[in-house]
């Protein structure tokens, strides 16, 4: 970085290029064992919260979909704001690890793997509420284009039935390149550890040995995926875009959406990765590696997706606003003055203000800031998804049907609890598979070292990638 | 697609799933599923009765008992169950059409909360005991009834005779009193028929015809051949906008009980701006010249403009019709305007009257409920059979109903459901529903002269130990040695053989042929107006302006409250203001600001009789002085269903003034109204009552089209 | 399926002759309703003959004012009248106007494609129907729905709407609703389909008249009229003549502006069935 | 290869070389390419690295690597039978007539088609991978957990008589440790 002067050392330090690759794993694997009384504290709480889910969920099973008080305009509320949401948040961890991948931003490995991690598991929350959402929940299966000796099939021209395919290729995609990505640090914990964990990770290793041969194809394997990926995450939001865009109704109908999701979903994504980062460095004690100016550039590109949000956000408004159709100016109106506005400008606050203060360093390099910065901005995203659903369900086009509605418990207990099932899968997850990436927080080392650039950012664009044969340096690596 | 052989049937019998329409395929087999997870009930049907088709639904012929009018209906009946009523298209009052509460006759039919076994003070007893303590106790009884004809009402007369002539009081709360008494003074003629249908004008005031006065199903009718091409124009003036003034081209707010001065008023327009003559009506002459605009205006609130548009399109559109019910003198003035302007012999005939008197219809009023809680508090009633009404709920406090009765030595009620009156009654006798009975109805409006209504059970009883109306009178009128009775051991015999001997047939086929009309041609002579003659009018000062006064008003649904206890009337949207399951008070905007209040905040209405408190529901169809609160809620003893709302009888006048004047439906009364500074949503079917630009109901101007084309 | 691969290319013929009739099949009937708007009083005997016909559950105060009500058919009243000018400030000067409003029957219907099981479709009779049984509850149809005329089952209310024994009184030909399933006017399909077997059994085709909705047979006015488009000798198709309203046509031609036939939402293109004519006022 | 490869002798034993550096790996097996052991070829060497070490290739020679072909193989399919599966359950669906819209609908099918052309493609990816990285086999010896650590295996198979000029090799190039297994 360019103005690193005025910095302290903590701020200003990066991963230390001569760190011993033995010290690597060992603080990896370290932080997978001996929970501390935090992790279970963490741990029950989420497991309480989730079991709030469930009971929810069985309320909600006798009873019907009454108690959560929705209503003949407002079919759909917060379980599918919080569907959007969670598929939003999905969309950090493989998206950006893909593109970055892709680009060479050597500054992605040694957070990429959490945030894919997080991806896997906030799509298996998402995934919830589609099914919970179903009147006939028992019979949710039905969407499913299996082969019925009754000749039914699902209605392919439904949008639900493009969530439900893009959700399943998704959710394997993002499993498999999490999965693949993590194969030669399963090795390494084979190697290191004994008992149950030593039978799992010789079987989830599947015999890597570090061979070149291994290493050709393992690199063919991980660039052809993340190449599937980047169009896949992209073509996932914009089906959940769809899903309104599709729609007739007033404040759905809009052809921006699709975009405009992609570019919600990057952003909310971002702002949970900048939360797991400082949770993770704190308590899995990661400041070696989840330095501060990795967190420097997670900001800065938080900031500008930000941009092209608030960017989108707008154009949408305005287009709404100069093409005269009555009903969605109505809606547009409403969501500034009606009786969800305050809601509406807490998203436009958290979501388009708030990230200015991202542009400070002071606030880039502390810490704690970041953390609140980052929860108000999901904060903010979270609202964004309500917005978009429950306005425009309390008008729609037929005078008749204009109502007010707030969600009743059963709702509100499925949000909080979906948020436990999601801590719960990245709490075990955390202590079960390495969260930083061993392997590649090596090569990182290595070629940084290797090269002859000061500047990381310089590197990251002239890289070409593979390097060629390297040039003769005095000190020798490793121990 | 017949290319590919799959039509909607086959491709659910395919799939083997079932919906709306294709349950029917499967619907053979008289069973039903009921949504408790798979329980399925099977009726047996080893030995049906024989009108018993499983799977086929068979039409009866039978008459409506949800009302006083008494229109044919056919009801659908399977597996030995009636299941839906529609009207019975051949008879000339409601011609194929009933309203919602005849929809809802079935729902009453199959209530839970219905009377299954006689009770002598309160506890269970056997008919055998509870008809012999009648005939023990009952003599000289006042039979307290709402409106009855037919047989019903002969065997009512022929007890009381035979019981020492005890008072016949009939009261009804909804009814058409002050018309009829207008209709006697000017025509000689209680009821002549209307045809709204061939006037080309309709002036009402205060008579909601196309809701609840006469029989609105056949108004309704006649209202749209009325709108056929040529169209006829509607004009209301009232103090709250009823179910006809929502339909009004022209509707004009009066101060409540100025009704009368407008009508003169309008008499007094169409005498001095159009010439129209009161030709041997000097009295009357007299009272209409008095009533200048600037008066009217005075006294109503209604512009000189705004009669003169009433006049106008009355002297416009000939035969016009005007019809009244807001009061006696507003009756009276209608009617002598409908001589003036010739509409009588046009849209106002003559009407029929039964040869058999004894059968016809006796109408209700509230005078009687009057009459009736001041005899008895006077102690002239020694034992009362009260059937069909329910004066306990209808009386205001003013009356002192509950002591009225409780000074009653004796006291029957004979009623299908439990009520305010059947409580402090000493026996309760268990009526089967209208649909389980027999019964002869003579429709008060309306009918085609001789018109005799079969009322036929559709179904056996629901509950086992409860007996026809006609049974029950027939027991207490055999058991008041009336003569000629004993032969009959049921109604049915009885009925029959009267009815024979009313067509002049006893023929088997005659008989069959009566009950699948549904009605029966007895023989009746048209009634003859009188020739002219001076009316005297006068009106009632109405409170002065600026003082709220408190009205009430009947809309289809509630009624007078018979029907509170039907969920599906509860839950049917009031016409106006759209509530559902509860009472409002209907304010005017700027008396509410004035107040502080909006729609849903409560208020307690207080008059000289006492407070009621309810929630407000602003509109701009009602007079700024007026608060109306719509009756027929606020039960409490009525059942689980009928509890919601108040009831503002409770609170009215029915004793000030003139008695003989004063209906309750159409009295008003000085009420304070005030804040009580709570407020909950109140529940209706739509908040809004704007269109926001969308083309829902669009509307074109009347000179736009050519109304004699009709463009439908 | 061993059919199913046989049956592609038959679907391909279809797909291609669907594509040059927008889509619909070979309609057997396209039953149709018209209502006149200056014959309806708003008396809610429809919607009560509704509740009688078609098994519908009342819900209560509490869950009505929740919006949960099940009326497929319902009454609106409107004070204001754009078409006439706004009267005066303080007090009507005229009535209100009243709209019977029911599932449309959308032949364009924005309900259909969403549904992500196939539960609600188009029938050969052009009704849009709901396969109770198929309906998963996903409720997307309601929320793309611009008339909100779908009903959804929030509860299961048949123990409270007919206590023993008002269930004696349910109409058998058609299922009771159980929690979790959309339902919505059908046009009283078990008439059509009673009506067309009565036909059939007498071995001659279904005649105008045969089919009479519970709403349009105790209209008191006679404001409903209902019956087969297709029928060129129907009622209901003159009507339609008559008022210069076509089904299938975006921008309607009516050379005469006193037809005062109009469907609601035109604008949308959802090709409503249910032609309503206009109020008239006189001003 | 040339000359001295061509006589075929048994292969007797297996060595792993333990080096601290990439270099050093990486000039021993550039001496083996330059034939600096009579008899040994770098087709004979399996380098085992705790990362990636493309640079190697240089020396080592550029080995095929087939994964592309299987994702583009996936994907083809994944997208033709998209398309045909649900065209053809529409067309086994025809009882529906929608919204006015027709039996098979192109532009959804088409969404429905790319999804299953990357679910594909994903999927024959991953195959390609354990397959061609010749994963979940049976594991031969000579292995040690250092390779995941920092330290570069050189495996190479020798004959008798190459058996020590290779270890020589080996300790010039500073080698770490020396495993060797006998081949029977």
């Amino acid at each position: 970085m360019s103005n690193t002067k005025h910095l302290t050392d903590e701020q200003a330090k990066d991963i230390d290029e001569n760190i011993a690759w033995a010290k690597i794993n060992k603080d990896v694997l370290r932080s997978m064992e001996n929970p501390r009384m935090g992790y279970w504290v963490a741990l029950a709480f989420s497991v309480c919260l989730f079991g709030l889910f469930i009971y929810a969920e069985i309320y909600q099973y006798i009873y019907g979909m009454g108690p959560a008080l929705l209503n003949t305009s407002h079919m759909w509320d917060l379980y599918i704001s919080t569907f959007v949401f969670w598929i939003g948040m999905s969309h950090s961890g493989t998206l950006l690890s893909a593109i970055l991948h892709l680009c060479h931003a050597d500054w992605r490995k040694p957070i990429y793997r959490f945030a894919e991690a997080m991806t896997t598991f906030s799509l298996m929350t998402a995934g919830l509420f589609p099914v919970i959402h179903l009147g006939r929940v028992w019979n949710f299966y039905w969407v499913m284009p299996y082969m019925s000796d009754r000749g039914i099939w699902p209605n392919f021209r439904s949008p639900l039935i493009w969530d439900a395919f893009a959700i399943t290729s998704y959710l394997t995609s993002s499993v498999l390149f999490l999965y693949i990505g993590m194969i030669p640090d399963l090795a390494i914990c084979r190697d290191n550890t004994t008992g149950w964990r030593k039978t799992l990770y010789t079987f989830l290793s599947l015999g890597w040995r570090g061979d070149d041969a291994q290493w050709r194809n393992f690199r063919f394997t991980y660039l052809m995926i993340a190449c599937f990926l980047i169009p896949l995450a992209v073509s996932v939001h914009s089906i959940v875009a769809m899903d309104f865009a599709m729609a007739i109704m007033p404040g759905w109908h809009v052809t921006t959406f699709p975009p405009y999701f992609v570019a919600g979903a990057l952003y909310s994504g971002c702002a949970a990765i900048m939360t797991l980062f400082v949770l993770l460095r704190y308590f899995l004690k990661f400041e070696e590696y989840m330095t501060m100016p990795i967190m420097d550039k997670v900001c800065k590109l938080t900031f500008v997706i930000a941009m092209v949000w608030t960017y989108l956000n707008l154009i949408e408004f305005a287009s709404v606003w100069y093409g005269h159709d009555i009903p969605s100016k109505e809606v547009l109106m409403a969501k500034a003055t009606g009786p969800y506005s305050i809601f509406f400008w807490g998203m436009m606050v958290f979501g388009s203000v708030l990230p200015f203060s991202l542009l400070s360093q002071t606030v880039r390099h502390n810490m704690f800031a970041i953390f609140f910065v980052s929860i108000f901005l999901n904060v903010g995203m979270f609202l964004e998804r309500w917005m978009i659903v429950t306005p425009t369900l309390s008008l729609g086009y037929h005078p008749q049907a204009f109502n007010v509605m707030w969600p009743g418990w059963v709702e509100w207990a499925m949000v909080g609890g979906s948020f436990g099932w999601f801590g719960m899968l990245f709490l075990i997850f955390v202590k079960v598979f390495p969260c930083v990436s061993m392997y590649e927080v090596k090569e990182m080392v290595y070629h940084r070292k290797r090269t002859t650039f000061a500047d990381v950012d310089e590197m990251m664009e002239l890289h070409t990638g593979v390097p060629g044969p390297a040039p003769k340096t005095q000190e020798t690596g490793g121990s | 697609m017949s290319k590919t052989k799959i039509d909607r049937r086959n491709f659910l019998k395919v799939l083997g799933l079932g919906t709306a329409g294709a349950a029917m395929a499967g619907c053979d087999m008289p069973s039903y599923v009921t949504s408790e997870e798979g329980v399925e009930k099977v009726y047996s049907y080893l030995a049906p009765e024989e009108y018993v088709i499983p799977g086929i639904g068979v039409w009866y012929a039978s008459t409506c008992q949800q009302c006083p009018q008494a229109c044919g209906v056919h009801g659908r009946v399977r597996e030995g169950r009636v299941l839906k009523l529609e009207g019975n298209p051949d008879t000339a009052t409601n011609a194929g059409k009933i309203c919602q509460m005849g929809q809802s006759a079935i729902q009453a039919h199959f209530h839970p909360e219905r009377i299954q076994n006689p009770t002598i003070g309160g506890k269970d007893a056997t008919w055998d005991d509870a008809l012999a303590l009648i005939k023990e106790k009952a003599s000289n009884a006042s039979w307290v009834t709402g409106a009855v004809s037919g047989h019903q009402r002969v065997l009512m007369d022929v007890s009381r005779e035979a019981a020492g002539n005890g008072r016949h009081y009939a009261i009804e709360a909804v009814n058409t009193r002050a018309w009829e008494d207008a209709s006697a003074a000017t025509l000689g003629d209680a009821n002549p028929n209307l045809h709204i249908d061939k006037a080309r004008a309709v002036l009402t005031i205060g008579a909601d015809f196309l809701g609840t006065w006469g029989n609105p199903v056949q108004a309704m009718r006649d209202y749209g051949n009325f709108r056929n091409a040529p169209r006829g124009v509607l004009m209301a003036i009232e103090p709250a906008m009823s179910m006809t003034g929502a339909n009004a081209d022209t509707w004009v707010a009066a101060r409540p009980g100025s009704e009368a001065a407008v009508v003169l008023g309008v008499g007094h327009v169409l005498m001095s701006k159009h010439g129209v003559s009161a030709a041997g009506m000097p009295s009357a002459a007299s009272a209409f010249s008095a009533m200048n605009p600037a008066k009217v205006k005075d006294l109503s609130g209604v512009s000189e403009a705004q009669l003169n548009k009433i006049a106008d399109t009355l002297m416009a559109n000939s035969p016009s019709l005007v019809i009244a019910n807001a009061s006696h003198a507003a009756a009276h003035a209608a009617q002598v305007l409908n001589l003036m302007l010739g509409n009588v012999g046009q849209t106002i005939t003559p009407g029929a009257s039964l040869a058999a008197g004894a059968m016809a219809p006796v109408s209700g009023s509230t005078k009687d409920l009057v009459g009736f809680a001041m005899d008895a508090n006077a102690g002239k009633i020694g034992a009362a059979i009260i059937t069909g009404t329910n004066p306990t709920f209808l009386a205001p406090k003013g009356l002192d109903m509950s002591a009225a009765l409780s000074k009653i030595g004796f006291k029957v009620a004979i009623a299908d459901f439990h009520d305010e009156t059947t409580k402090s009654c000493d026996v309760v006798l268990p009526m089967s529903s209208p649909l389980e009975s027999w019964g002869t109805h003579v429709p008060a409006n309306g009918a085609a002269p001789g018109t005799v209504h079969i009322q036929q059970p559709l179904m056996e009883n629901v509950y086992a130990n409860t007996r026809g109306l006609g049974d029950i009178l027939l027991s207490v009128a055999q058991g008041a040695g009336a003569e000629g009775l004993d032969g009959f051991e049921d109604y049915y015999g009885y009925l029959r053989t009267a009815v024979s001997a009313m067509i002049g047939s006893d023929m088997e086929g005659d008989w069959n042929k009566v009950l699948q009309a549904g009605f029966a041609t007895a023989a009746s002579a048209p009634t003859a107006f009188k020739a002219g003659g001076d009316v005297a009018l006068g009106f009632s000062e109405p409170a002065s302006a600026g003082t709220l006064t408190l009205i009430t008003s009947a809309r289809q649904g509630m009624f007078d409250g018979r029907h509170a206890n039907l969920p599906w009337l509860q839950e049917a949207p009031d016409q106006i203001n759209k509530t559902v399951w509860d009472t409002c008070a209907e304010l005017h905007p700027a008396t509410a600001a004035k107040l502080g209040v909006k729609t849903g905040d409560y208020v307690s209405i207080n008059t000289a009789n006492g407070a009621i408190s309810t929630r407000v529901f602003t509109y701009k169809g009602i007079h700024p002085d007026a608060v109306n609160v719509p009756m027929g809620r606020g039960h409490t003893d009525y059942g689980t269903y009928a509890e919601n709302g108040v009831n503002p009888l409770t609170i009215m006048d029915a004793t000030s003034g003139d008695r003989s004047s004063t209906e309750l439906l159409s009295s008003s009364i000085a009420a304070t109204v005030t804040p009580t500074g709570e407020n909950r949503y109140l529940v209706r079917s739509m908040d809004l009552a704007e269109q926001h630009g969308r083309k829902l109901v669009a509307t074109i101007t009347a000179d736009q089209f050519d109304r004699n084309q009709g463009g439908a | 399926m061993p059919s199913l691969l046989g049956n592609v290319f038959k679907g391909w013929a279809d797909y291609s002759k669907a594509n040059e009739d927008g889509g619909h099949h070979d309609y057997e009937h396209m039953y149709a309703m018209s209502i006149d708007l200056d014959k309806c009083t708003g008396c809610n005997a429809c919607s009560t003959a509704c509740y009688a016909e078609n098994n519908l559950a009342w819900v209560g105060e509490e869950k009505f004012g929740a919006r949960q009500a099940m009326n497929w058919m319902r009454v609106e009243r409107y004070f204001d009248e754009p078409d006439v000018g706004e009267g005066s400030p303080d007090s009507l000067e005229r009535g209100a106007s009243f709209l019977p409003m029911m599932c449309q029957h959308c032949n364009g219907a924005p309900c259909e494609p969403v549904c992500p099981v196939a539960a609600t479709y188009h029938t050969v009779d052009g009704l849009n129907a709901q396969i109770y049984n198929r309906c998963i509850g996903s409720r997307y149809c309601a929320n793309n729905c611009p008339i909100r005329v779908r009903n959804f089952n929030f509860y299961d209310n048949a123990p409270t709407a007919w206590p023993a024994p008002m269930d004696q009184g349910l109409n058998p030909d058609i299922s009771v609703r159980s929690k979790g399933v959309m339902e919505k006017c059908t046009f009283c399909v078990q008439r059509i389909r009673g009506a067309s077997d009565k036909a059939k059994r007498e071995g001659r085709e279904l005649k105008d008249g045969d089919i009479v909705t519970a709403c349009q047979q105790t209209c008191p006015t006679s404001a409903i009229q209902f019956g087969d488009l297709l029928d060129e000798t129907s009622e209901i198709s003159k009507a339609w003549k008559r008022q210069q309203v076509e089904l299938g046509k975006y921008e309607q031609n009516k050379e005469n502006p006193e037809m005062r036939g109009y469907r609601v939402y035109e604008e949308l293109n959802i090709d409503t069935k249910v032609l309503y004519l206009e109020r008239v006022r006189e001003v | 290869m040339s000359g001295p490869a061509k006589k075929i002798e048994r292969k007797t034993k297996r060595v792993l070389g333990l080096f601290g550096d990439f270099d050093q790996a990486f000039e021993v097996i550039a001496d083996i390419r330059h034939y600096k052991v009579p008899g040994v070829t770098v087709d004979d060497v399996t380098l085992k690295s705790p990362i990636e070490h493309p640079e190697i290739e240089d020396v080592l020679g550029e080995r095929p690597c087939h994964i592309p072909k299987y994702s583009f193989v996936g994907a083809a399919i994944g997208f033709c039978f998209g398309f045909i599966f649900l065209a053809s359950a529409q067309a086994n669906f025809l009882a529906q007539p929608q919204g006015g819209k027709p039996v098979i609908t192109i532009p959804s099918n088409i969404v429905l088609a790319y999804e299953m052309l990357i679910l594909f493609g994903v999927i024959a990816t991953l195959a390609g991978f354990i397959w061609s990285a010749k994963l979940m086999r049976k594991r031969e010896g000579l292995y040690d957990a250092a390779v995941t650590v920092d330290q570069i295996g050189i495996v190479i198979e020798v004959t008798d008589d190459t058996f020590q000029p290779m270890k020589d090799l080996f300790k010039k190039h500073k080698v770490l440790e020396v495993h060797e297994e006998s081949l029977t």
